[in-house]
C-alpha cells in the first residue's frame, strides 16, 4: 500500500541519457529512477549538469541519446507541453515568474491546462467561463493558503522579496496539481530562515498531496535531511546514487565535493 | 545538413529566377546585364545603410530604426550646406553634425535605456527617427534638393563589343558604386586592423568582456553611432545625388531591414551580400517578373519592388531565422 | 431589539433565538481563501448542534471543562457554544502561550477535552500531555500537517461533527434536552487571568453575568444586528471574548475573523467595523504608523495635514460631543473632513465606526483626543474579567481622557478609605475556580468585589483610576507614590514604550525606560544615526537626550500636582533589552510585572540609587524560535532636572 | 481622497473578480459613460465630432486591438494599419457585393477576415521574435498596401484606385449626422472594450501575458505558444479590421490605398506606447493624445497669433511625437495609463504618500 508520503513503485525512469550543446557535453549517459511519492534529490557541484537533467525530463532540451519513461510511457524526447499535460511541473533556478502579473494571476496561469472554456465564452464571460474561473480561483486560493502568502495575493510578483518570489514560483508549479514536481535549486540564495520554510513546504507538499518530488541542489547540507534518495552528478557523470547516508559516505562524492568551493 | 536544405532550395529558386529571363530569351543579354548592374547599384546602397544597422546592432544590441532618418538628415545637411559653401566643407560640417548626433543619442537615449529589452530600444529608435525626420525638415526644409558632385549624369556605352547594342551606365552611378565599395573596404579594414575596431567586435561578443578589457561602453556607443552616421551620410549623398534628396529617402532606407534579416544581424559581410541580393532581386523581379504578374492577375501596374525585399526576407526568416551569416543560439532556462 | 434575557438566559438559548428570528443574517465571517466566507445564524446553530453531539459522543459531560486554544476562528467560537449546550464550560486559553504556561490551567481545571486551532497548538498540547494525564481528547480545526500524527487522543473537527450527527441520530432530542437543562446561573465560561504575580486564576462567569452585562452595554449604545465587529485580539482575553461572543449572542450582530496575523490592518479596511474595541497600545501603534507614514509625505501634504489636525484638536472633539462650535470652525472642520479626517478614517478602517472603546490601561490624552478629533467616537471603558467587563462606560457627550466614566446601569460603586474601588454588579464572577480563599479575598460578604484599583470620583461623578492599590506606596517622606501613574505619563510619549518606576519607601523616584523601537529607530534614521539593534541604540547619548526631555516634561507636569510633586523623577536609565512577556517581565496583556522586574534587575536599581554613572549587565533573552542567549551591555544612568511647584507651572 | 472602502468586502469570488471592485470606481465609470451617451451628443459641435471624437473612437478601437498583441502578448507589429486596410476593403466589398447584409454583420465579417489575414502573417511569430517579427509585420504592411493598390478587384476596378462608400443604415436608422455616427461608434467601442477586458482577465489573457513575460516558463506550465500567439494576432487583427471598416465607412467615407499605410501603423504603435502598453484604458489615452495633439499644434500658434505653415506644423508634430516616445520609454514605460493608476493609488492611500 503506498499512501501519500510513502514511496511506491517507479514513476520516472531516466535511461542512458546524454546531452551536448554543440560539442560540449552537459550530461553523459545518466540513468536513475524516481519512485512514486518519494523526494529524490539530484546534487552536484555547479555545472555538473543538474539543470540540464531537469530540462531534459520536462522536454525543454532534447537529449541526443537515451530515453525517459514516465508513468509507463516511453519518450526519446519529451516536449514541454506534453510533459505538462502528463503532470510534470517545475520551478526555476532563477525565478521565471511572469513579472507583469499578480501573484494570483501567476498561479492561475498554472491552471491554464485545465481551463477549457472557449474564446467566445471568455469574451462574453458567459456563465460557464465565469464558473470555471471561480472554480480554479478556489483551487489556487487553497495553495495560497498552504504557502501562507495570503497577504500578497494581489501584489505584482515583481514587488515581492526574493524569498516570497521563490514561494510563488513553487505555488505556480503546485497549481498544476502535478504528479511529478521538479524543483531547480529551490533554496538557492536564501537565508537560513527562508531555507527552513522552504524545506517545510517541500516536505508538506510531499506529505499532504503525495506529490513525487525531484529537486536539485548544489550544496549537500539541507537536501540530505529532506530527501529519501540522492543522485550525485559531477561533470555530467553520475558518481553516486542511494539513500543520503550511503551517498555521504561515498568516496567519489567526497572527492567531487572537496574539489569544489562554496 | 537537414537544417540547410530549405535554404539551399530557396537560393536555388532565386538563382533560377535570376537566369530564367536569359534562358527563356525574355530579355536580350545586354538588357539583362543592364538590369543586373542597376540592381547591384541599388544593392550597394542598401548594403551601405544595412552596414550602419549592423554596426550599431553589434555594438549596442539596438536595432536602429532611425538609420533611414539619419540618411535623410545627413543628405539634407550636405545638400543645403553645399548651396552656401564648397562641397568638401559641407561634407566636413555634416560629418561633425552626425558625430554630435551620435553623442546626443548616447546621452539621451541609450544610456537611460541601457539593458532594457530590445523591443523598448527598437521603439526608442522609432521615436528618434520620427524626431529626426521632423527636425531635419524643420531645420533644412522639406522640399526636394540636389547634391551636385560635378560628375556628368550623361550615360556612356560600355562593352559594345560583348553585347550588341552595348550597355548603358551612368558615370555618377559608377562613381557612387566606387565610393560605396571603397567605404565598405575601409570599414572592413577599420574592424579588422584598428584597436577600436577590435574593441567594437569584443563588445559585440560580450559586454562584460569588453568592459573588463577596459573600454567604456558609452564611448564605444558614441563611436559606433558616429561611424553609422558617416555611413549614412555617404549613403545619403550617393543616393541623394542619384534621385535627389527628399523625404522618400527615409522610406527607401527601410529596405535595409530585410537586408540585415537576410544577411544576419551581426555580420558585416552578411549586410553587404544581403544588400546585393535584395538589390538585384527586386530589380529583376520588377523588370521581368512584374509584367508577368500584371498580365496574369490584371493588376494596375507592377511596383513589386515595394514588397519584394520584405517577402523575400520573410521567406528567409521561416527557413533560417538566424539569417545567412548569423549564428543561431539556444536560449537556456 | 432588546431581548428578554430572563427566558433567554443562556447562550445556547440565545443562539436558537437568533437562528429563528434572523437565521439568514450573517453571524460570523472569516476571510478564508481570499473571500469573506460567511455563516449566518442558522448555519452557526447547525454547526454548533453537530459539534455538541460530537463532544457528547466523545464523553464531554455537564460541568466538564473544554479548553479552546487558538486564534479567532468561527469553528472555535462554535465549539465554545457547543460546550455550553451540554452544560460544559469552555475555557479559552491564550494561543501565544508557550506549552509550559498551558499546563497549569489544564491541571487546575482538570480539563479533559481541548479544541485546538492547528498543528502548532496541537503540538503544544501533546508536549504537556505527560504532565496533564487528565487531557483525554484533542480536536483540531485545521488538519494541515497533522495527517501522520498517530496519537489516538487526536480527532479532526470534521470527524467530530460526523460523530455528532451519528450521535444525534441515535439519541434524538438529547441535544434539546441538554440545552433546556442549562440555567442562567450555570457557569458559562472560565477565563484565566494571568495575574501580575503567582499562578493565573480561573475566573468563572455565569451565563447571567455575561448576558446581563452584554445586554446593559448594548442597550446603552443602541447596538443592533446590523453592527459589525472585527475579532482580532486573543479570544482567551475577556476583552476580546465579550465583544466577539457574549455581545453578538445578545444583540445578533456579526463578527469578522481576519485572514491571518499580517492581514489584520487590511481586513479591517475591508470590513469597516461599526463597533470597535482596542486597548491603548493598539491605538498607539496605529497612531505611530500614521505619523511615521505622514513624515514621508511631501511638504505641502504635511503642512495641510498639520493644519487640519490642529483644527481638529481645537474643535473636533467638541463637534463630536455636540458642544457649540463657531460656524467658521465648523466649515474648516468640514473641509478637513474631506481632505484629511475622512480619508484617515478610511485608511484606518474606521469610517463606519459608531462606537469604539478603549480599556485595559490608562490612555494618553493626546492619543485619546487624536481619535476623537478625527470623528471616531472613542470612549473609555472600565472593567475586568471578574466583572464581565462592563462596569463604567463614558456616555456619548461626556467623554474625558482622564476618567473612565460613570457606572453602567446595574452597577454599584464605592471607594474605600484606602481609595480602593469596590464593585457590586449582576456581572460579577461566581468564583475563582478551586480557589476559595482568593475568592473570599476578592468578593466580600456583602458581595462587593475588591478591584485592587485605587482612584476616586471626579466632580461629575466619573471614576478616575490612578493606580493599583497595592502599588500605591509612600516615599520615605511619607508622600504619595503612584508608580503606574508616573509610568503612564512617561508612556504617553511616543518614544517611550515601557517604563518602570521605583520609589516606594525610598527618598526619591527613579525609572527604567524601554524606548519604542519603531519611533526611535525612525527618529535615528532621520538623523542618519547608524545602529545595530535595540541594545546598541539604547546606549546612545542621543537617545538619552531624547528620553531625558520626556522625563523632564513629566517632572514639570508632576510638579503642578501638590500631591505628586515629590514623585518627580531624579534618575533614569534606558534598559538594554525590551521587556518581554516570554521573559516573564510583562503579563500576556503586556502589563509590567514590577515585582518580578525589581528582583531581576536589582543591580540596576542599586546603581540608580547608588549614584553610579554606568553599570555592566548581562542578561538572558529568549528568541522567537525559543532558543535563549545572553546579551551583555553597559547601561548608562542619567540624571533628570526636577522642578519646584512654581517653575513646574512655568514649564507646563 | 474620495475613496471610502470600508465595508466594501467581498463575500464571493464573483464579487471579488468583477471588473471594478471598488464602488467609487463603478460610480465614476458609470458617470463617464452616461455623460458620453446622454450629454455629449447635445454639447459637442460638428467640428468636435468630425475632427476629434469620431477619429478618437475609431483609433481607440484599433489601439485596443494592437495593445492586445503588443502590450499583452508581447508580439510587436509595425504593420497593423494593413489589417485595418483589410477590414476596410473587406467591408467595402461585402457591402458592394451583398448589399442586403446588415452593417453590423458586415462589421463582424470584416473583422473576421482581417483576423484570418492577421493570423496568416502572425505565423512567422512562431519561429521568430522581436526585431525579426517587426520585419515580418513590415512585410505584411507593404505587401497588403501594394495588393490593394494594384489588384483591381478589391477596388471594384475604380480607375483612380480610390473607393467611396454609402452611408450606413442600421434597422432603419440612417447613421449620417455627426452625432449619430458618434453614438454608433461609441456603442461599438463600449461593447468591444468590455469584450477585450473580459478576454484579458480570462485564461486566454493570462496565456498571452505569460507568453509575453517569460515564454519558456509559459510553455513549461503547459501554455502552447502557437495558440497564445496566433489567438493574439487573430483577436488583435479582428479589432483592427473592424476599426478599419469603421474608419473607411464612418470617418473617411472614401479613401485610396495610401489611407492605411506605414505611417498609420506607427501612429497606432505610438498610441499604445504613450497610452500604456498592456492596458485597455491606455488605448483610450493614447488615441485621445494622438488625435488631439496635432490639432493643438495647429491651434496654439493661432492663439499666440503667429502663423505656422501646415508643413512646419506636421514636422513639429513628428518631432514632438518622436521626443515623447523616447521620453515615455525612459520615464514611464507603461505610459499614461500607469500615471493614471498611480494617481488612483495615491487617492486611495490619501493622505499617506504610499
Amino acid at each position: 500500500m503506498s499512501g501519500p508520503g510513502t514511496p511506491g513503485d517507479v514513476l520516472l525512469e531516466v535511461e542512458g541519457v546524454s546531452l551536448s550543446f554543440g560539442g560540449v557535453t552537459a550530461i553523459n549517459d545518466i540513468s536513475f529512477d524516481v519512485r512514486e511519492h518519494e523526494v529524490r534529490a539530484i546534487i552536484g557541484p555547479n555545472g555538473a549538469g543538474k539543470s540540464s537533467m531537469l530540462n531534459v525530463i520536462n522536454g525543454v532540451y532534447h537529449p541526443q541519446q537515451g530515453r525517459i519513461r514516465f508513468a509507463g510511457e516511453t519518450f526519446t524526447d519529451m516536449d514541454p507541453h506534453r510533459a505538462a499535460k502528463m503532470g510534470i511541473s517545475r520551478t526555476f533556478q532563477n525565478i521565471a515568474l511572469f513579472k507583469g502579473m499578480s501573484v494570483l494571476d501567476n498561479m492561475m496561469a498554472g491552471r491554464n491546462l485545465r481551463m477549457t472554456s472557449g474564446i467566445f465564452a471568455q469574451a462574453l464571460r458567459l456563465g460557464g467561463a465565469e464558473r470555471e474561473e471561480i472554480r480554479h480561483r478556489e483551487a489556487v486560493e487553497r495553495i495560497i493558503d498552504f504557502l501562507e502568502i495570503q497577504a500578497h495575493r494581489k501584489t505584482p510578483v515583481g514587488r515581492l522579496p526574493y524569498g516570497l518570489q521563490k514561494r510563488v514560483d513553487l505555488g505556480r508549479a503546485l497549481a498544476m496539481e502535478p504528479r511529478l514536481l521538479l524543483l531547480d535549486e529551490p533554496m538557492a540564495g536564501m537565508n537560513l530562515e527562508e531555507k527552513q520554510d522552504m524545506c517545510r513546504f517541500i516536505l508538506d507538499v510531499n506529505d499532504e498531496f503525495g506529490t513525487t518530488i525531484v529537486l536539485i541542489e548544489h550544496d549537500m547540507g539541507v537536501v540530505m535531511d529532506i530527501s529519501d534518495r540522492v543522485v550525485v552528478l559531477d561533470y555530467g557523470r553520475k558518481i553516486g546514487d542511494g539513500v543520503p547516508d550511503q551517498v555521504r559516505s561515498s568516496q567519489a562524492v567526497i572527492d567531487a565535493y572537496l574539489g569544489v568551493t562554496h | 545538413m537537414k537544417r540547410h536544405l530549405p535554404v539551399i532550395l530557396l537560393c536555388a529558386v532565386l538563382t533560377a529566377g535570376l537566369f530564367t529571363p536569359l534562358v527563356t530569351g525574355a530579355s536580350s543579354p545586354g538588357f539583362w546585364v543592364e538590369v543586373l548592374l542597376g540592381g547591384l547599384m541599388a544593392g550597394v546602397l542598401y548594403s551601405l545603410v544595412a552596414l550602419g544597422l549592423v554596426l550599431i546592432f553589434k555594438a549596442s544590441g539596438v536595432f536602429n530604426f532611425a538609420q533611414g532618418a539619419m540618411v535623410l538628415f545627413a543628405a539634407l545637411a550636405v545638400a543645403r550646406l553645399s548651396e552656401k559653401m564648397p562641397m568638401w566643407a559641407a561634407v566636413l560640417i555634416a560629418i561633425g553634425i552626425m558625430v554630435l548626433f551620435a553623442v546626443v543619442v548616447e546621452r539621451l537615449v541609450l544610456r537611460p535605456l541601457v539593458n532594457q529589452e530590445p523591443i523598448a530600444l527598437l521603439m526608442a529608435t522609432l521615436g528618434v527617427s520620427y524626431f529626426l525626420d521632423g527636425f531635419g525638415q524643420t531645420l533644412w526644409g522639406g522640399d526636394i534638393y540636389k547634391i551636385e558632385f560635378g560628375i556628368s549624369k550623361d550615360p556612356v556605352m560600355i562593352l559594345e563589343s560583348l553585347f550588341q547594342g552595348g550597355i548603358l551606365v551612368n558615370k555618377d552611378d559608377m562613381a557612387a558604386a566606387l565610393v560605396a565599395i571603397a567605404l565598405v573596404a575601409l570599414l572592413a579594414l577599420f574592424f579588422q586592423k584598428t584597436a577600436t575596431g577590435r574593441a567594437l567586435r569584443a563588445v559585440a561578443d560580450d559586454h562584460q568582456a569588453a568592459q573588463s578589457i577596459g573600454i567604456p561602453l558609452n564611448r564605444i556607443w558614441v563611436i559606433v553611432w558616429s561611424v553609422a552616421g558617416i555611413v549614412a551620410l555617404v549613403a545619403g549623398m550617393v543616393w541623394g545625388g542619384k534621385l535627389g534628396v527628399q523625404f522618400s529617402l527615409a522610406e527607401v532606407a527601410l529596405k535595409a531591414l530585410p537586408v540585415v534579416i537576410l544577411g544576419g544581424f551581426e555580420s558585416v559581410p552578411g549586410a553587404i551580400i544581403g544588400g546585393l541580393i535584395i538589390g538585384v532581386g527586386e530589380k529583376m523581379a520588377e523588370v521581368f517578373f512584374g509584367p508577368v504578374l500584371v498580365k496574369t492577375f490584371d493588376l494596375a501596374g507592377g511596383g513589386i519592388e515595394n514588397w519584394f525585399a520584405y517577402v523575400l526576407a520573410l521567406a528567409f526568416l521561416l527557413v533560417r531565422p538566424e539569417g545567412l551569416f548569423g549564428e543561431r543560439r539556444i536560449d537556456r532556462v | 431589539m432588546a431581548i428578554d434575557i430572563l427566558t433567554l438566559d443562556t447562550f445556547p438559548k440565545l443562539l436558537a433565538h437568533h437562528a429563528q428570528v434572523r437565521g439568514r443574517l450573517p453571524a460570523i465571517r472569516e476571510k478564508h481563501l481570499g473571500v469573506w466566507q460567511t455563516w449566518d445564524w442558522a448555519r452557526l446553530a447547525a454547526e454548533v448542534r453537530a459539534l455538541a453531539g460530537g463532544l457528547a459522543s466523545q464523553g464531554l459531560k455537564r460541568g466538564d471543562h473544554l479548553a479552546i486554544v487558538g486564534d479567532n476562528r468561527p469553528r472555535l467560537y462554535a465549539a465554545m457554544c457547543a460546550a455550553q449546550c451540554l452544560g460544559a464550560i469552555p475555557v479559552p486559553l491564550y494561543q501565544d502561550a508557550v506549552a509550559a504556561e498551558m499546563a497549569f490551567p489544564i491541571q487546575n481545571a482538570d480539563i479533559g477535552f481541548a479544541v485546538a486551532e492547528d498543528q502548532e497548538q496541537v503540538d503544544k498540547l501533546l508536549e504537556i500531555l505527560p504532565q496533564c494525564p487528565m487531557l483525554k481528547r484533542i480536536f483540531y480545526d485545521d488538519p494541515r500537517g497533522l495527517r501522520n500524527y498517530a496519537q489516538d487522543a487526536l480527532m479532526s473537527y470534521e470527524n467530530l461533527q460526523e460523530a455528532g450527527r451519528a450521535f444525534e441520530a441515535q439519541n434524538p432530542g438529547a441535544f434539546d434536552a441538554e440545552v433546556a437543562a442549562c440555567k442562567g446561573d450555570d457557569p458559562a465560561a472560565m477565563f484565566f487571568t494571568s495575574g501580575t504575580t503567582g499562578h493565573p486564576k480561573g475566573v468563572v462567569l455565569t451565563n447571567t453575568a455575561l448576558i446581563d452585562r452584554a445586554q446593559a452595554a448594548a442597550t446603552m449604545e443602541g447596538l443592533g444586528d446590523s453592527d459589525v465587529v472585527l475579532a482580532y485580539l486573543p479570544p482567551a482575553w475577556i476583552g476580546q471574548n465579550i465583544f466577539s461572543y457574549a455581545q453578538p449572542f445578545v444583540t445578533g450582530y456579526c463578527i469578522c475573523c481576519p485572514e491571518s496575523g499580517e492581514t489584520v490592518i487590511n481586513d479591517m479596511r475591508e470590513i469597516g467595523p461599526t463597533y470597535y474595541f482596542a486597548p491603548p497600545r493598539v491605538l498607539e501603534a496605529l497612531l505611530t504608523t500614521v505619523s511615521i507614514r505622514m513624515e514621508d509625505a511631501g511638504a505641502l501634504k504635511r503642512s495641510m495635514y498639520a493644519y487640519f489636525m490642529d483644527v481638529a484638536r481645537r474643535v473636533g472633539a467638541r463637534i463630536l460631543d455636540g458642544k457649540p462650535v463657531g460656524a467658521a470652525d465648523r466649515l474648516l472642520y468640514a473641509i478637513g473632513d474631506v481632505l484629511v479626517y475622512g480619508p484617515l478614517r478610511n485608511v484606518l478602517g474606521m469610517s463606519r465606526v459608531r462606537v469604539a472603546y478603549t480599556a485595559g490601561e490608562a490612555i494618553g490624552p493626546d492619543l485619546f483626543v487624536f481619535y476623537r478629533s478625527i470623528g471616531i467616537n472613542l470612549k473609555q471603558l472600565y472593567g475586568s474579567t471578574e466583572t464581565s467587563v462592563f462596569v463604567c462606560i463614558q456616555p456619548n457627550g461626556q467623554v474625558k481622557s482622564d476618567t473612565v466614566g460613570p457606572a453602567v446601569p446595574g452597577v454599584e460603586l464605592m471607594f474605600t478609605p484606602q481609595r480602593e474601588l469596590l464593585i457590586r454588579s449582576p456581572g460579577l464572577f461566581k468564583e475563582y475556580y478551586k480557589n476559595p480563599e482568593a475568592t473570599a479575598q476578592a468578593k466580600d460578604a456583602e458581595g462587593w468585589f475588591h478591584t485592587g484599583d485605587a482612584g476616586y470620583f471626579d466632580a461629575d461623578g466619573h471614576v478616575k483610576i490612578i493606580d493599583r492599590v497595592k502599588d500605591v506606596g509612600r516615599l520615605s517622606d511619607a508622600t504619595l507614590f503612584a508608580p503606574k501613574y508616573i509610568e503612564n505619563k512617561l508612556k504617553f510619549f511616543p518614544y517611550v514604550k515601557e517604563a518602570v518606576a521605583f520609589g516606594d519607601g525610598r527618598d526619591r523616584v527613579c525609572v527604567f525606560i524601554n524606548y519604542d523601537m519603531e519611533a526611535v529607530g525612525n527618529w535615528a534614521e532621520k538623523r542618519n544615526l547608524p545602529y545595530a539593534g535595540y541594545t546598541d541604540l539604547a546606549s546612545r547619548p542621543e537617545v538619552y537626550e531624547l528620553i531625558r526631555e520626556c522625563v523632564e516634561k513629566v517632572n514639570a507636569d508632576l510638579a503642578q500636582d501638590p500631591e505628586l510633586t515629590h514623585s518627580q523623577i531624579y534618575r533614569f536609565l534606558v534598559l538594554h533589552k525590551e521587556l518581554d512577556a516570554d521573559d516573564g517581565e510583562l503579563t500576556r496583556t503586556r502589563k509590567v510585572r514590577r515585582g518580578h522586574i525589581a528582583e531581576k534587575y536589582q543591580p540596576l536599581i542599586d546603581a540608580l540609587y547608588g549614584g553610579q554613572k554606568t553599570i555592566h549587565v548581562e542578561a538572558q533573552v529568549k528568541y522567537e524560535d525559543g532558543r535563549t542567549g545572553m546579551i551583555s551591555a553597559d547601561v548608562a544612568i542619567s540624571d533628570a532636572k526636577t522642578f519646584s511647584v512654581a517653575d513646574g507651572r512655568k514649564a507646563a | 481622497m474620495f475613496y471610502r472602502e470600508n465595508g466594501q468586502f467581498k463575500a464571493t469570488y464573483r464579487a471579488d473578480e468583477q471588473m471594478l471592485p471598488i464602488l467609487q470606481d463603478r460610480v465614476f465609470m458609470f458617470a463617464v459613460v452616461a455623460f458620453a451617451f446622454l450629454a455629449m451628443p447635445f454639447l459637442a459641435t460638428d467640428y468636435l465630432f468630425l475632427s476629434i471624437l469620431i477619429p478618437f473612437l475609431i483609433l481607440t478601437l484599433a489601439a485596443i486591438g494592437l495593445n492586445l498583441l503588443v502590450g499583452y502578448c508581447g508580439q510587436i507589429s509595425i504593420g497593423h494599419a494593413a489589417f485595418m486596410g483589410v477590414g476596410a476593403y473587406a467591408a467595402y466589398n461585402l457591402v458592394l457585393r451583398l448589399p442586403q447584409l446588415n452593417f453590423l454583420v458586415v462589421l463582424v465579417l470584416a473583422g473576421l477576415i482581417a483576423a484570418a489575414v492577421g493570423m496568416l502573417f502572425g505565423i512567422p511569430s512562431l519561429r521568430i521574435k522581436g526585431l525579426y517579427l517587426a520585419v515580418a509585420t513590415l512585410a505584411a504592411q507593404f505587401f497588403i498596401d501594394w495588393m490593394f493598390a494594384r489588384v483591381k478587384w478589391f477596388t471594384n476596378y475604380a480607375s483612380s484606385g480610390s473607393v467611396s462608400t454609402v452611408p450606413i443604415e442600421l434597422f432603419g436608422w440612417k447613421v449620417q449626422s455627426p452625432s449619430d455616427k458618434y453614438l454608433f461608434l461609441l456603442a461599438v467601442l463600449v461593447v468591444f472594450t468590455l469584450v477585450a477586458k473580459n478576454l484579458v482577465r480570462g485564461h486566454l489573457g493570462r496565456a498571452w501575458m505569460a507568453t509575453r513575460d517569460m515564454d519558456v516558463a509559459a510553455e513549461v506550465i503547459g501554455i502552447r505558444p502557437v495558440y497564445a500567439k496566433l489567438t493574439a494576432f487573430g483577436v488583435s487583427s479582428f479589432y483592427c479590421g473592424m476599426a478599419g471598416a469603421l474608419y473607411g465607412f464612418v470617418y473617411l467615407g472614401s479613401w485610396e490605398p495610401a489611407a492605411f499605410n506605414l505611417t498609420l501603423s506607427l501612429k497606432l504603435l505610438f498610441m499604445i506606447i504613450i497610452g500604456g502598453m498592456g492596458s485597455i484604458l491606455g488605448a483610450y489615452f493614447g488615441a485621445a493624445f494622438i488625435t488631439v495633439l496635432p490639432i493643438l499644434l495647429n491651434q496654439i500658434p493661432l492663439w499666440l497669433g503667429l502663423s505656422l505653415s501646415t508643413a512646419t506644423a506636421s514636422h513639429l508634430e513628428s518631432m514632438i511625437f518622436g521626443a515623447l516616445i523616447v521620453a515615455f520609454l525612459i520615464l514611464e514605460p507603461h505610459g499614461l495609463a500607469k500615471l493614471w493608476s498611480i494617481g488612483k493609488e495615491k487617492l486611495r492611500l490619501w493622505p499617506f504618500p504610499h
